[in-house]
């Protein structure tokens, strides 16, 4: 299934997702799943240096918006943009290699981990700096605005992000402007090691603030891909029809800690295990299997993704470092870094 | 050749881009309807209408933010930030995401994009709207600093500006929107990273910018009619990318550099040329290198104290009497 | 009155104001109407350099507040905060010395117009970048809740001021650690010249904010002097009790264009008179005429206060500029401004 | 003696303070019950409680404008900014708010305030997590700048820094953070302002900060042992005050100065430096001043690329055999 069909089928899928969405929600969660883990498996052989912020738990939002995106549409992404990434359809060698600092990686190692980005898939980019790239989305849905493109701007973050400036003056600046963009936060609890409800006013740390925006409150169950997806085809389409930008509040939850430093000790008692009960990929799953998926259709993706994921991870380690000569290379657009003459 | 103040050459220069390409759109604070606090864009939205010039909410994270945005997609904004002390409240914008963006992504993402602001002291507005930071910019990498002193130069380097493929942070002296000059007629287009000699003497190389540029001017009539030292007068114009050529050649010529600023001191882009010199023309240096800079304190209001805290021409003549002979 | 006996009135005004706070709160507008003015005739004989910000028409809110603070409260204000100031009880002289620039300024010439700051009576400062004092505000009344000392911070500024992202998170920050701050947002319609309504997503662009922060959304006519005080006396003693932060939108109109530079022509035609008809100087006399204040008893308010600006222009005018030596001094607290040895 | 790790030190720094003055505060992101992302502030707040260390919203802006208002009404806060690439985000607070706002008020305001942050490379975060931003912070009249390169001057200037009546940014490179040190028992408190030699040489004055201060010294062995060139090494310590005594004369000794700097090169604290010597030293200096940074670019992140961008030993070693001799 090319990603044009992809396009066109999200915007019809106001009633019945349909099989083959469905199917493809599947692939892309388990995608998106076994390469996390690889890259996680890669740190403990360390393989892969510096920090890493996975988004195990998280995968349905991303599947779900990937699938609803049309392929000429933006994602605005986070250091936990490794899911965002994939799920737009960039090299999973591009982004294993990138983690592991080789010159196969998306960024020629770069950007490292916390800056995945293809263009040509339409991620444009992962933001470290929190609250950084919710402006920049809005820039992209205004250009599109401007050029009557028809391209809508995704743009992702936590919950955390939600108290930085940044967030307020792009929400605001967004809504005043009625700019194509759907900002989705991924309230995962926590910031990195702070529950969420102790450092915010509101329980719902987007939606109860999309008032301040003249915006509806949406929120939705963030391990549900078929829910994530509808509401995604929602507003992106209203969003593409000139109807102005969404906050949607998906609650979700990471299922390892904030970044490979830190083993989430901070975590109460039965946390994670209660919402290990909700991992949309079991959810997902047992849904498939019950709407009458046959087991074996589910092994081939299964099997299928993890077939991919052994191959990206190969040719990543047969990529050689990048060459000491990059250094210097691709300040500018003439492909130099020349401050003088 | 029609005169034009320094201001009117703002808003010529984004108009001339305006009209020749689509893609260059124009947003800011009061800078539309308004036509800018300075008046430097009046006539913009009457041409280009509402759709390419913008005015914004307070929310300079936002502009640049948009501007970044857009440039990435396609569009070539210019994005005012009103007074460059406001560079403070978006800095992240400009020295973390548009300076880095292309070097992070490996020339994935570029952004042609101008963002202008109006820089510097002289009109009594206290430490918080009469800072010079072009040294900020100058130490982030990834972003080109131009400053001009002229109209002609205003108009030309911002239309190179625009034109560039890279992102460009365009300080205008506010001081000077009201001074006039020559600017050629129609389409002018300068080009970045070039310096410019003034004034060719013999005993002194002196280098400056923007205001600085008038002063230093001045100075070096008065050094040359009243002291008879002669001094060769660089407008450095742009200051990433350097023109290091141009300066090193002219102070090899007089064997003496003195910078003249008008930010505090700690590192100044005086500093960086210093450095160079003391580096590459070690040897051709007939005396020390001498920064003529504002003191290391933020910039006072009143005017006899303003006056007395931002390098005049008395203070130029002074210290190259004193330093240089 | 001594401004001790201010605060304990204030505090107890929930019902009647009394004729006692009244005639102060007229007294208090009208000097700050009289200084004003007087500021901008030495604009106009060229005695004040540099920009300067008029309360023309907000005179209400300013001298609400003063009046309802206790002495050893805190004013966080803007550039447009000449009133502000006065109303804490800093010295006329000082104020209009500062904005002329002479030796005897509040601020020795140092801060010109826009940053006029009286420690001594709790003006702690005003501040030229947009939002940046909101934090500042915060973070003193942490410290009042730290010391347990009933001390309530107040920060004013502008209706442009809720777009930018300090306001955000000030107010978040403020709401979650329940500080003993009053945020008064002065809504007088524009930002420097453009309409607030074009460039925000709300009608009120503080107060249906305020929910984004757990607050109540709180609007006063600001042109209405006992109103104001009623709010500001309910809202700070809350705030003093620990009952938490406030966010109460004022609704008002400046007379003058934005700064000295501006002539104002963006206000559609009539938008002027209609606000002067309800000018809270004249709105004010007539309802303490109405409430049986003599005629000679306002009469003798005027001419204090004109006296009082009289005599501070005099002083003003007497003060040399100041000196050149001060230029190096009081960077640091050593009274310097070193930074080798 | 005691031997701590430099990420000990700071929270045996903080201690010390808060437990002699009631007014001293500490407040960040993930600071208190986390103990801190670098894991420099453990155990404060089992120590100290919930009042007087707090964790706060991602509102940069607000941890920094709390502190100013704190400080200017009576508590003594240390703040702290998890990485100094995040300074970007709250640069209005640093440079326009606490830097300025004793000066504009002529005094009337004092901010006793430390901010702490996790500055430079060498963990392979990539650009918007590894840079060396101090002479951002250097530019700015009103600040002072500290950078330790030990344990024992995380302490003691730490503490220094706390007592000190004026703000402070406190730069500690996140690289140093696991080694090892001796640090003075009881209490420590050293001054700031105070450069320091650590070794005396004929040849070479190289001037360091922070990590390259180690770099310096490894170096400098090197050379000595190597190549028969011998090198004097001062750290700095702090930019401002700038001990530009120590400096000075030191340069005056070997007659050269090179600086590592682990910013990229333009408008670095070592062009500073090179200004001040070449204008004050002149005469002294027998040869050109050279600078050893990080090259114009963002930094990259592949282990590869950063090793090789960040001055090391063996360019330090390299670079003063080709221009010193
Ligand atoms: C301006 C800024 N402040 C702090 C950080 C450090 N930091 C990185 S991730 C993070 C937590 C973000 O939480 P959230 O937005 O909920 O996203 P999540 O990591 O849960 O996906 C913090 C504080 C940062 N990167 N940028
Ligand atoms: C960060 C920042 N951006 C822009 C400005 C320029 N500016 C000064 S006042 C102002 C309008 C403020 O409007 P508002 O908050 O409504 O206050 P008012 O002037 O109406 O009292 C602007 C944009 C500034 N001082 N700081
Ligand atoms: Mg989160
Ligand atoms: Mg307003």
């Amino acid at each position: 299934m090319d990603t044009k069909t992809k396009g066109r089928k999200a915007a019809a899928a106001d009633g019945d997702i349909g099989n083959e969405t469905r199917l493809e929600l599947y692939r892309s969660q388990v995608e998106l799943r076994y390469c996390e883990k690889r890259a996680y498996d890669l740190f403990l052989q360390n393989l892969i240096k510096g920090t890493s912020h996975l988004s195990l738990g998280q995968e349905a939002i991303a599947a779900a918006f990937g699938v609803a995106m049309r392929p000429d549409d933006w994602t605005f992404c986070t250091y936990r943009g490794h899911a965002h990434t994939l799920a737009r359809g960039a090299s999973m060698a591009g982004v294993l290699g990138e983690l592991m600092g080789r010159e196969c990686g998306l960024l020629g190692g770069k950007g490292g981990s916390m800056h995945l980005t293809d263009v040509e898939h339409g991620a444009m980019g992962s933001y470290a700096i929190i609250g950084a790239h919710l402006p920049v989305a809005a820039g992209a849905a205004w250009s599109a605005q401007y050029r009557g493109s028809g391209q809508v701007a995704v743009c992702f973050f936590g919950d955390g992000t939600t108290n930085i400036g940044a967030f307020h003056e792009a929400l605001n600046f967004s809504a005043v402007w009625s700019l194509p963009v759907v900002f989705v936060c991924e309230n995962n609890l926590y910031m990195e090691y702070t529950p969420i409800h102790a450092v915010t006013a509101v329980p719902h740390p987007a939606a109860d603030r999309a008032g301040a925006y003249g915006l509806e409150a949406v929120i939705v169950d963030g391990n549900d891909a078929d829910e994530t997806y509808r509401v995604a085809v929602k507003y992106i389409d209203r969003a593409r029809k000139g109807g102005g930008p969404a906050l949607i509040e998906a609650k979700t939850y990471r299922h390892s800690g904030h970044s490979r430093a830190d083993p989430a000790k901070y975590r109460p008692e039965g946390e994670l295990e209660k919402w290990l009960e909700r991992d949309p990929l079991v959810i997902y799953r047992e849904r498939l299997r019950g709407l009458g998926f046959a087991e074996g259709t589910l092994k081939d993706v299964e099997e299928a993704a993890m077939r991919k994921v052994d191959e990206a991870t190969a040719t990543a380690k047969a990529s050689p470092p990048p060459s000491v000569a990059d250094i210097e290379k691709n300040v500018w657009a003439d492909g130099g870094a020349a401050w003088r003459n | 050749m029609a005169e034009l103040t320094y201001r009117d050459a703002v808003a010529a220069g984004i108009a001339q881009e305006m009209e020749r390409d689509e893609r260059v759109v124009f947003l800011g604070e009061d800078v539309a309807a308004p036509g800018g606090v300075f008046k430097a864009t009046v006539g913009l939205i009457e041409k280009f209408g509402p759709k390419r010039v913008r005015d914004c909410p307070i929310s300079e994270q936002a502009i640049l933010g948009a501007a970044m945005g857009a440039a990435m997609t396609g569009l070539r904004p210019i994005a005012e930030i009103m007074f460059s002390d406001f560079l403070a409240v978006c800095w992240d914008i400009v020295a973390n995401e548009i300076a880095k963006t292309r070097y992070m992504t490996n020339g994935q993402i570029r952004l042609p994009l101008v963002i202008r602001t109006a820089n510097g002291g002289g009109s009594r507005f206290g430490a918080q709207h009469s800072q010079s930071v072009e040294n900020w910019a100058m130490a982030v990498p990834g972003i080109k600093v131009v400053a001009p002193a002229f109209p002609a130069d205003v108009k030309g380097l911002l239309a190179a500006a625009v034109r560039d493929p890279d992102p460009v942070l365009f300080f205008e002296q506010k001081s000077l929107y009201a001074t006039k000059g020559e600017v050629p007629d129609g389409e002018h287009v300068d080009q970045l990273g070039k310096a410019r000699v003034l004034r060719q003497g013999k005993d002194c190389t002196i280098v400056a910018l923007a205001l600085m540029v008038h002063r230093a001017l001045a100075a070096a009539e008065l050094l040359e009619k009243e002291h008879g030292i002669s001094c060769t007068v660089v407008d450095v114009r742009s200051l990433v990318p350097l023109d290091t050529q141009t300066i090193l050649s002219e102070v090899v010529k007089t064997g003496r550099l003195v910078t003249v600023e008008e930010n505090p001191r700690l590192c100044g882009w005086g500093a960086e040329i210093a450095s160079i010199v003391a580096d590459e023309c070690f040897w051709d240096l007939d005396g020390p290198i001498v920064r003529i800079t504002t003191p290391h304190v933020p910039l006072p209001s009143a005017d006899q104290l303003e006056d007395n805290t931002i390098p005049s021409v008395e203070r130029v003549v002074r210290e190259i009497r004193e330093k240089v002979d």
